[in-house]
């Protein structure tokens, strides 16, 4: 708590925002959250605000999407299309981002903030229904959503006529059955409606022709789970956090070669060192970081010299060293990894993943895969390395969807940034260095 | 003057020189000319060392052909009753030899090898119908080792639509 | 059969989504079909269809398009382990081989009694826990996290206990 | 209507607000290559074949206006990527560059990618030769692949989807056409994608396999050779079959298709047609066509084929010249005169039916057209006006389905009504029971099984002073809300049709039904204007065009026939369809009788005969039918002729010459305008005028490839569609009671597509599909009558009569109103009108 404002401040003193279970291990019981000020703001929202105002609130607090596009939160609100009816909420919680884990301690650990989140979004564009799609993995996740779901339900913070006003909410679990391309928002729209996970063409956008073709709003988990704090405690509170440009805590999901890989919980601009050394205990063993990958694997490949080190993970500086921060899950590769058994790691994924639809994510993720497995089996050629070059610049900024030219991330700047490794890996060696 | 009596002498040499040498006639039918390496003659349908058919009834001869010599009707091939190792074969293959212009397009255009022009040129018959090469005349007989089409085979062996070919830059 | 068997949870499921988008219900609803024999039963799509007013093709379809549905018979358990890259980094693969080796199969295979599958699947988001696999049966799906080849060991021979008594009262296949 | 201005390739365009660019491009004659996109269905944007560079002109915020150059010209910004040219809509001062290096390469790219998984079979895949693929990698593909030929897919490459469809999966490319016409246009959603990313694959899950009466279009949209038709399969290459324009002759919707032909050795070196495939005409079929069309044909090359005349000499029938076959009829018929009686099936062209009615008029006999439908004379009275298209209706129209399952019926029909209604037209369907069209029904009207125009009477009644009496049975209909509701949306269409078709009913019902149909017409002011009127769902293709020539059925035909001292029947077989025809082993009862029969197949009919002449099937000869819209098309000769013999009309001309008349022997053409001159309707009609085309859109045909299939292009023709006759006038029809029985079931006539008729049973192909004879009972009924699903029964008329011998599968249905059996017709049960009978358990099904 901060002295002045008595308003709550960072969590590397041992406070947190969003993953609060940490500080209170029993908030996910409805009588512990609420004594905690828990659905507060929802009931401010339905009995004093109108749900402009909401929205308002929201545009104005900087908040952008978590689950890794960064889109204004707010923004998002406001382009609802308030001629068509009825209008929809979907929960993006199909995290299957390698590297990624947050969305699902935020939901075991504080249910409620999450709902709550849920419900003032639904509010904020008079959706009288929300649908949580949940990875089909997160299964034990699902029904214990449902539990507390039933629980607000029971305490009359969902159903009709909540709070005495005629407005009426519904909170839906839906899961999926294992397809990472269902995380695309337009394929997940498909999926709840019934059909195969394949994204849509875009525009129309969700916000004008989405569930049902109907007009909806889907955000990460993540970024549903801020709401309540920024209905509580105000636009400017949640811009003092974070950086001027990129407002807020972010959780940073670390893994790969770190002593302590997990969630951390951060203002956005911190930087990578402090993340990999100070809060994730540094490298395993006696290695050196050799690369960073910072969405997880749709990122491209970070050489972890000390300029990329010291850059603040936030919005606008990662590009700076040629990558994105995404949906901020941070994987660190040592320095005893192959580049090419990395990229070939991340090919068998895309290329399980792709949903078929379009043809160069398809064909393209097929034949990188292939060629990446010759890499590394050390039957290929540095003819072979440009062909795949060729191949990822071929998918690139051709595919319906994000998930092509993710696929490209890794090989295009493990191949610019990490050539040694591949002119090894065709002489039949592993690692450069 | 003396230039007449010497130009006859020179001729004369001429044919007393001839009348000594060999004589280029060679005795056909008894003797046969061998035929220049490229040459191209009667046209055979090859088979596989097993016996199947190479040609898969793709009519690509026919389409080449200048003089619209080849005629050929395909059909599908069954493992009870196979022909060629693909899907298809051609049920009937017909060339006319006396439209033919032995131009050797038809081999160019076969993508399975199958329509090879040999070095036969001794083609004659008394009327036009005979002029009418069917399949079974065209087809090479078969080699030892294999059998002939068509073969009954175990199913689940033929499952390419065009057989795996050599590589074709040999 | 199953429409029968399943009314209530089938009714259930279907108050879930608009009356007007009956169709949305048919994930749910391949998962109460998969639950006792973990696949789908050529049948069992059928009778979706029916419910949904949609042709069995399209079931089949997203039975084929989803990973965690089987359209065939296969053992009462799989163990999927995450072999995805920050798995990978933290052992997973070697962890995988481990408990094979252990367990006298290959990757992909099943025990010999029909009971446990051991699969390596995409990423499950539980890098920080790796090793970690999870065990899919047709009740649902649970996390396993921080694994050893020891402690895996012991879970699947504990797994084939169950289906082994599974099948006595009639249930797997 | 908005018009856009845009530049593409150098060329400006100026297309509707709302056109994609694929099609702005086609308007200036440049082809933007594309697999997934079709003209006639949503752009999905999936093969990202048509990739574009797109610029936009920059506009200035604030001002609102386009920013400009130095030079004055707009500035243009294009984007990083390429763009999808078959998604994006035309904008204003839009620059699309489809040959720019990015550009290219962007296809070359995808090309490839395609190639990687692509089998290299081209020379066996029936696609070879017109295949999209094949064309556009050598325009646009790489000269060589860098995929490893070791890496390919190998896949299955015989997997039966059907007993019609064959898919090869390797060949497959995923841009799912087929997927989404059966799922999106056809809405029969039985074939889908299976797995995901690489591994997609086509699946059917149904039973049985791809069963959709559309399937055979899938083959046609399929830019690779993926699918493929067992009628075509292996059977030719495309290059060298040769084309002929025809018209569909299996029912009224008369849909434009072509021939593709090629000698063939087997046959003995005949021209034989290897496949059908639609034509493009916009106006009647689009570019679909139904299976029992594309399939069917195979009757015109059965070898049961009547190949010479035949005389009854002591007793048998024997073969002839047609000297001695034509002067013995003519001579008959002379004798005949006035007891002359001609019975023509709606099979004969126009031209047949014209002639053969001269002969008729001329002796002064009489002329009566086979079948148990009537109406045709108010069709011509108020049907659709000239330029009417279904394809042109939506909101502003209503369409009312009277007793028809289009589906079964007219199948194209059933699609283009059903896409009106997808496009907002009000679509009314009454029918005693559901059909597949009450899915896109806006309103929904049942009614007694006999009481059809009493229904529609009960819409007139509920909209207009005129108060026609309403039998008992339907009385209670004027007060059903939804059929108060449904009248009210009729009257207050700007436009509206009505389809009228014979389902339950018989002649006499038939004719009140569409006298009601045109009354509800003419009391809600739908007659005369373009997209107003009525359409009879006749049972056989040139229906409409007998009555145009004044052919009408009759009430009672065994009994009309009586009286007759010579019958002529041509492409009838009423011993075959119904044994009340007969009497002691003769057609109609007087002994004199002199029969002729005319027809392809030695039918029940011609084994009575006296004389029997062959006639070439349509195929064999050209002609003209006149279409349910009242469209007259031209079909053209496709094939030789048979054998010995002649087309109808030419058969009927020369009777006639021997009888001293002036009648065309030869040309169908002179036939035609000897017709077009003497017939109201038809004046200033003649086969160059029916030969006449237009531009269509969308642009399917001009040797495009893209689309696929290389016959969709219409050069032939698209006929022309009759004005109407003189205007009818409000009548009302004296209606019939058709009360339920108090004991036994009453019988109706229904029919299906996939029958026992003449012109299908041949077409071994679609065997799988021509169910055995069956009856339809309520499964409640049968419960009573312990009838069981799959017993074989009898129908047992109340009235006499004995069908004994004729046994049906039961089927049970509960959509079936109580108390009713749903009769096929064709199978053989001579159900011709609503019929009280009872319904026993057949014995022991014979051995």
């Amino acid at each position: 708590m901060d002295a002045d404002t008595g308003l709550p401040s960072q969590s590397q003193n041992g406070q947190y925002l969003l993953l609060r279970h940490r500080d209170t291990p029993s908030i996910g019981e409805l009588e512990v959250y609420r004594r905690l000020g828990g659905f507060e703001a929802w009931q401010k929202v339905i009995t004093s605000m109108q749900p402009g105002q909401v929205t308002d609130v929201v545009k104005t607090s900087g908040l952008r999407g978590r689950g890794g596009a960064g889109f204004p939160t707010g923004m998002k609100w406001a382009f609802i299309d308030n001629k068509n009816w009825p209008h929809y909420v979907v929960a993006n919680a199909d995290e299957s981002e390698p590297g990624t884990f947050k969305d699902r301690e935020i939901m075991e650990g504080n249910p409620f903030q999450f709902l709550e989140g849920v419900a003032i979004c639904a509010y904020a564009i008079q959706a009288n229904a929300a649908y949580v799609y949940l990875r089909g993995e997160f299964w034990q996740l699902a029904a214990w959503l449902d539990r507390k779901i039933a629980e607000m339900e029971a305490a009359g913070l969902l159903g009709e006529k909540l709070f005495g006003t005629d407005y009426s909410l519904h909170i839906y679990t839906h899961l999926g059955a294992g397809a990472y391309i269902c995380g695309e928002e337009t394929a997940m729209l498909e999926s709840i409606e019934g059909k195969l996970g394949q994204p849509r063409l875009r525009p129309p956008f969700p916000p004008s022709y989405g569930l049902f073709g109907k007009p909806t709003v889907v955000n990460n988990v993540e970024t549903l789970t801020n709401v309540p704090l920024i209905i509580e405690h105000g636009a400017e509170w949640y811009r003092s956090l974070g950086t001027e440009k990129s407002a807020g805590v972010k959780i940073f999901s670390l893994s790969g070669c770190v002593e302590r890989p997990g969630n951390y919980e951060l203002p956005l601009g911190t930087t990578f060192r402090e993340l990999i050394f100070t809060h994730g205990g540094g490298i395993t063993g006696d290695r050196q970081v050799k690369a960073i990958m910072a969405a997880g694997a749709s990122s491209a490949l970070i050489v972890a010299n000390e300029e990329a080190l010291d850059t603040p993970m936030d919005y606008e500086s990662v590009p700076r060293v040629g990558a994105q921060l995404g949906s901020a899950s941070v994987i660190v590769i040592d320095d005893s990894v192959s580049i090419p058994w990395l990229i070939n790691k991340t090919m068998h994924f895309f290329k399980h993943e792709s949903c078929g639809k379009c043809t160069p994510c398809r064909e393209g993720t097929f034949w990188m895969m292939h060629l990446t497995e010759r890499i590394v089996e050390g039957s290929a050629t540095l003819e072979d390395v440009e062909l795949l070059q060729d191949v990822a610049n071929q998918v690139k900024g051709k595919c319906l969807c994000a998930l092509g030219d993710f696929s490209t991330e890794a090989v295009l700047t493990g191949i610019e940034r990490f050539r040694p490794d591949f002119e090894l890996a065709v002489a039949g060696s592993a690692v450069a260095n | 003057m003396a230039g007449i009596i010497g130009e006859i002498l020179r001729g004369l040499s001429t044919t007393l020189h001839m009348a000594a040498t060999k004589p280029v006639t060679i005795q056909y039918p008894e003797v046969k000319r061998p035929v220049r390496p490229r040459f191209k003659g009667r046209h055979h349908l090859m088979r596989y060392d097993n016996g199947m058919e190479k040609c898969i009834g793709c009519s690509l001869c026919s389409a080449a052909c200048p003089a619209d010599a080849i005629f050929v009707e395909a059909a599908e091939n069954t493992d009870e009753e196979r022909y060629s190792p693909g899907e298809r074969y051609a049920r009937v293959y017909e060339i006319n030899m006396l439209r033919c212009i032995f131009c050797g397009y038809c081999e160019d255009a076969c993508p399975t090898e199958a329509i090879v022009l040999g070095d036969n040129y001794e083609l004659s018959f008394t009327d036009r119908r005979s002029s009418i090469y069917a399949k079974e005349m065209l087809l090479v007989p078969v080699d030892e080792g294999g059998k002939p089409t068509p073969q009954k085979v175990e199913p689940g062996i033929y499952t390419r639509s065009i057989p795996v070919m050599q590589d074709p830059k040999d | 059969m199953f429409a029968e068997k399943y009314s209530d949870e089938i009714q259930a499921i279907l108050s879930k989504y608009p009356p007007e988008q009956r169709r949305a219900a048919v994930m749910p609803l391949i998962y109460l079909a998969q639950r006792e024999q973990m696949y789908v039963t050529k049948q069992a799509m059928v009778e979706i269809a029916e419910i949904l007013g949609i042709s069995s093709t399209d079931v089949a379809s997203i039975v084929g398009f989803y990973t965690l549905y089987y359209d065939k018979v296969g053992s009462t358990y799989r163990v999927q382990v995450c072999t995805d890259l920050p798995c990978a980094l933290r052992g997973a693969e070697q962890f995988l081989e481990g408990l094979c080796n252990n367990l006298g199969i290959r990757v992909g295979e099943t025990t010999p009694d029909g009971a446990v599958m051991v699969e390596a699947v995409m990423c499950l988001a539980a890098c920080d826990k790796a090793p970690m696999f999870q065990v899919q049966s047709g009740d649902g799906l649970s996390y396993h996290e921080n694994q050893t080849v020891e402690s895996a060991a012991s879970l699947v021979a504990e797994l084939r206990r169950k289906a082994q008594s599974k099948r006595r009262d009639g249930h797997g296949r | 209507m908005k018009m856009v201005n845009l530049t593409i390739d150098g060329k400006t365009v100026t297309v509707p607000e709302g056109t994609l660019i694929v099609n702005a491009a086609k308007k200036v004659g440049i082809d933007i290559p594309v697999f997934c996109y079709h003209p006639k269905m949503e752009p999905v944007g999936m093969c990202r074949m048509c990739l574009v560079e797109i610029g936009r002109p920059v506009i200035d915020r604030t001002t609102g206006q386009v920013v400009r150059e130095d030079d004055g010209s707009p500035k243009m910004q294009f984007g990083p990527k390429l763009e999808t040219a078959c998604t994006t809509p035309v904008s204003e001062g839009m620059v699309v560059l489809g040959t720019s290096e990015k550009a290219k390469a962007g296809r070359q790219d995808i090309i490839e990618f395609l190639l990687t998984s692509h089998p290299l079979d081209c020379p066996i895949c029936d696609k070879g030769g017109e295949c999209p693929l094949q064309n556009l990698t050598m325009e646009f593909g790489p000269g060589e692949s860098r995929y490893l030929y070791d890496e390919k897919m190998h896949l299955a490459k015989h997997v039966p989807l059907g007993e019609l469809i064959y898919l090869d999966r390797e060949r497959c490319i995923q841009c799912g056409r087929c997927v989404r016409f059966q799922d999106q246009v056809v809405d029969d959603p039985v074939i889908g994608f299976f797995q995901r990313g690489r591994s997609l694959e086509i699946v059917t899950y149904s039973e049985p396999g791809f069963d959709s009466v559309f399937s055979g279009n899938t083959t046609d949209i399929c830019p690779v050779g993926a699918l493929t038709t067992t009628d075509f399969r292996f059977k030719a290459r495309p290059w060298e079959l040769r084309s002929a324009a025809s018209i569909c002759t299996q029912c009224p919707v008369g849909c434009n298709i072509a021939f593709n032909t090629r000698r063939e050795a087997v046959s003995g070196g005949k021209w034989v047609i290897k496949r059908v495939m639609p034509r493009q005409n916009e106006w009647v079929n689009e570019i679909w066509m139904c299976d029992k069309g594309r399939f069917g044909y195979h009757y015109s090359k059965s070898a049961e084929r009547l190949t010479q005349p035949l005389v009854r000499r002591q007793g048998e029938l024997a073969p002839a010249t047609w000297e001695e076959a034509l002067s013995f009829v003519a001579e008959r018929f002379q004798q005949a005169g006035d007891g002359l009686f001609s019975i023509a099936g709606g099979r004969l062209s126009n031209e047949d039916l014209y002639n053969q009615g001269k002969l008729t008029d001329s002796l002064g006999g009489k002329k009566v057209l086979y079948g148990t439908m009537g109406g045709g004379d108010l069709t011509a009275q108020s049907g659709l006006v000239p330029g009417s298209n279904f394809s042109d209706m939506g909101k502003e129209t209503a369409i009312l389905v009277v007793a028809s399952d289009l589906h079964e019926e007219a199948p194209i029909w059933w699609l283009r009504v059903k896409q009106a209604a997808e496009r907002g037209a009000q679509l009314i369907v009454a029918n005693p029971r559901p059909t597949r069209l009450d899915a896109y029904a806006t309103h929904l009207v049942r009614y007694p099984y006999g009481s059809e125009a009493g229904a529609l009477l009960a819409m007139v009644n509920t909209l207009s002073a005129k108060r026609p009496d309403l039998p008992e049975a339907v009385a209670n209909l004027v007060r059903s809300p939804e059929l108060k509701a449904a009248a009210k949306a009729f009257a207050e269409a700007e436009n509206a049709v009505i389809l009228y078709g014979s389902e339950g009913t018989g002649l006499e019902t038939s004719t009140a039904l569409a006298q009601s149909c045109q009354n509800l017409l003419l009391a809600t002011g739908h007659i005369g204007r373009i997209n107003n009127g009525l359409v009879a769902v006749w049972q056989r293709v040139n229906d409409q065009g007998a009555w145009e020539l004044g052919w009408r059925p009759v009430a009672n035909l065994p009994e009309a026939m009586q009286a007759a001292r010579a019958l002529y029947v041509a492409a009838a077989d009423p011993a075959g369809d119904d044994p009340a025809y007969l009497a002691e082993g003769r057609l109609g009862s007087q002994e004199q009788a002199f029969l002729v029969v005319q027809d392809l197949f030695l039918t029940a009919t011609a084994r009575l005969a006296d004389v029997v002449l062959p006639v070439q099937a349509w195929t064999e000869r050209e002609g003209s039918y006149t279409s349910g819209e009242r469209r007259v098309q031209r079909f053209y000769p496709v094939v030789p002729e048979l054998a010995d013999s002649y087309a109808d009309f030419s058969v009927a001309g020369q009777i006639g010459k021997r009888l001293g008349l002036d009648m065309e022997i030869r040309l169908a053409g002179r036939t035609f305008a000897r017709l077009a001159s003497e017939t109201p309707a038809f004046t200033g009609l003649s086969y160059a005028r029916l030969a006449e085309v237009v531009e269509q859109w969308p642009i399917v045909g001009r040797g495009d490839l893209y689309y696929g299939g290389t016959t969709y292009e219409n050069s032939q023709g698209i006929g022309v569609q009759l004005p109407l006759t003189s205007a009818g006038g409000l009548s009302w029809p004296k209606l019939v009671e058709v009360g339920m029985p108090k004991i036994g079931l009453l019988a109706v006539p229904i029919t299906r597509l996939y029958d026992h008729g003449s012109t299908l049973l041949p077409s071994s192909m679609l065997h799988q599909r021509i169910p055995e004879p069956y009856v339809v009972l309520n499964d409640q009924d049968a419960e009573r009558l312990k009838i069981s699903e799959g017993a074989a029964i009898q129908l047992i008329p109340a009235e006499g009569g004995s069908w004994l011998g004729v046994r049906a599968i039961a089927r049970l249905r509960s959509d079936v109103p109580e108390r009713i059996v749903l009769v096929p017709r064709s199978f053989g049960l001579p159900v011709a009108g609503p019929t009280v009978v009872s319904v026993r358990l057949a014995e022991r099904v014979l051995a």
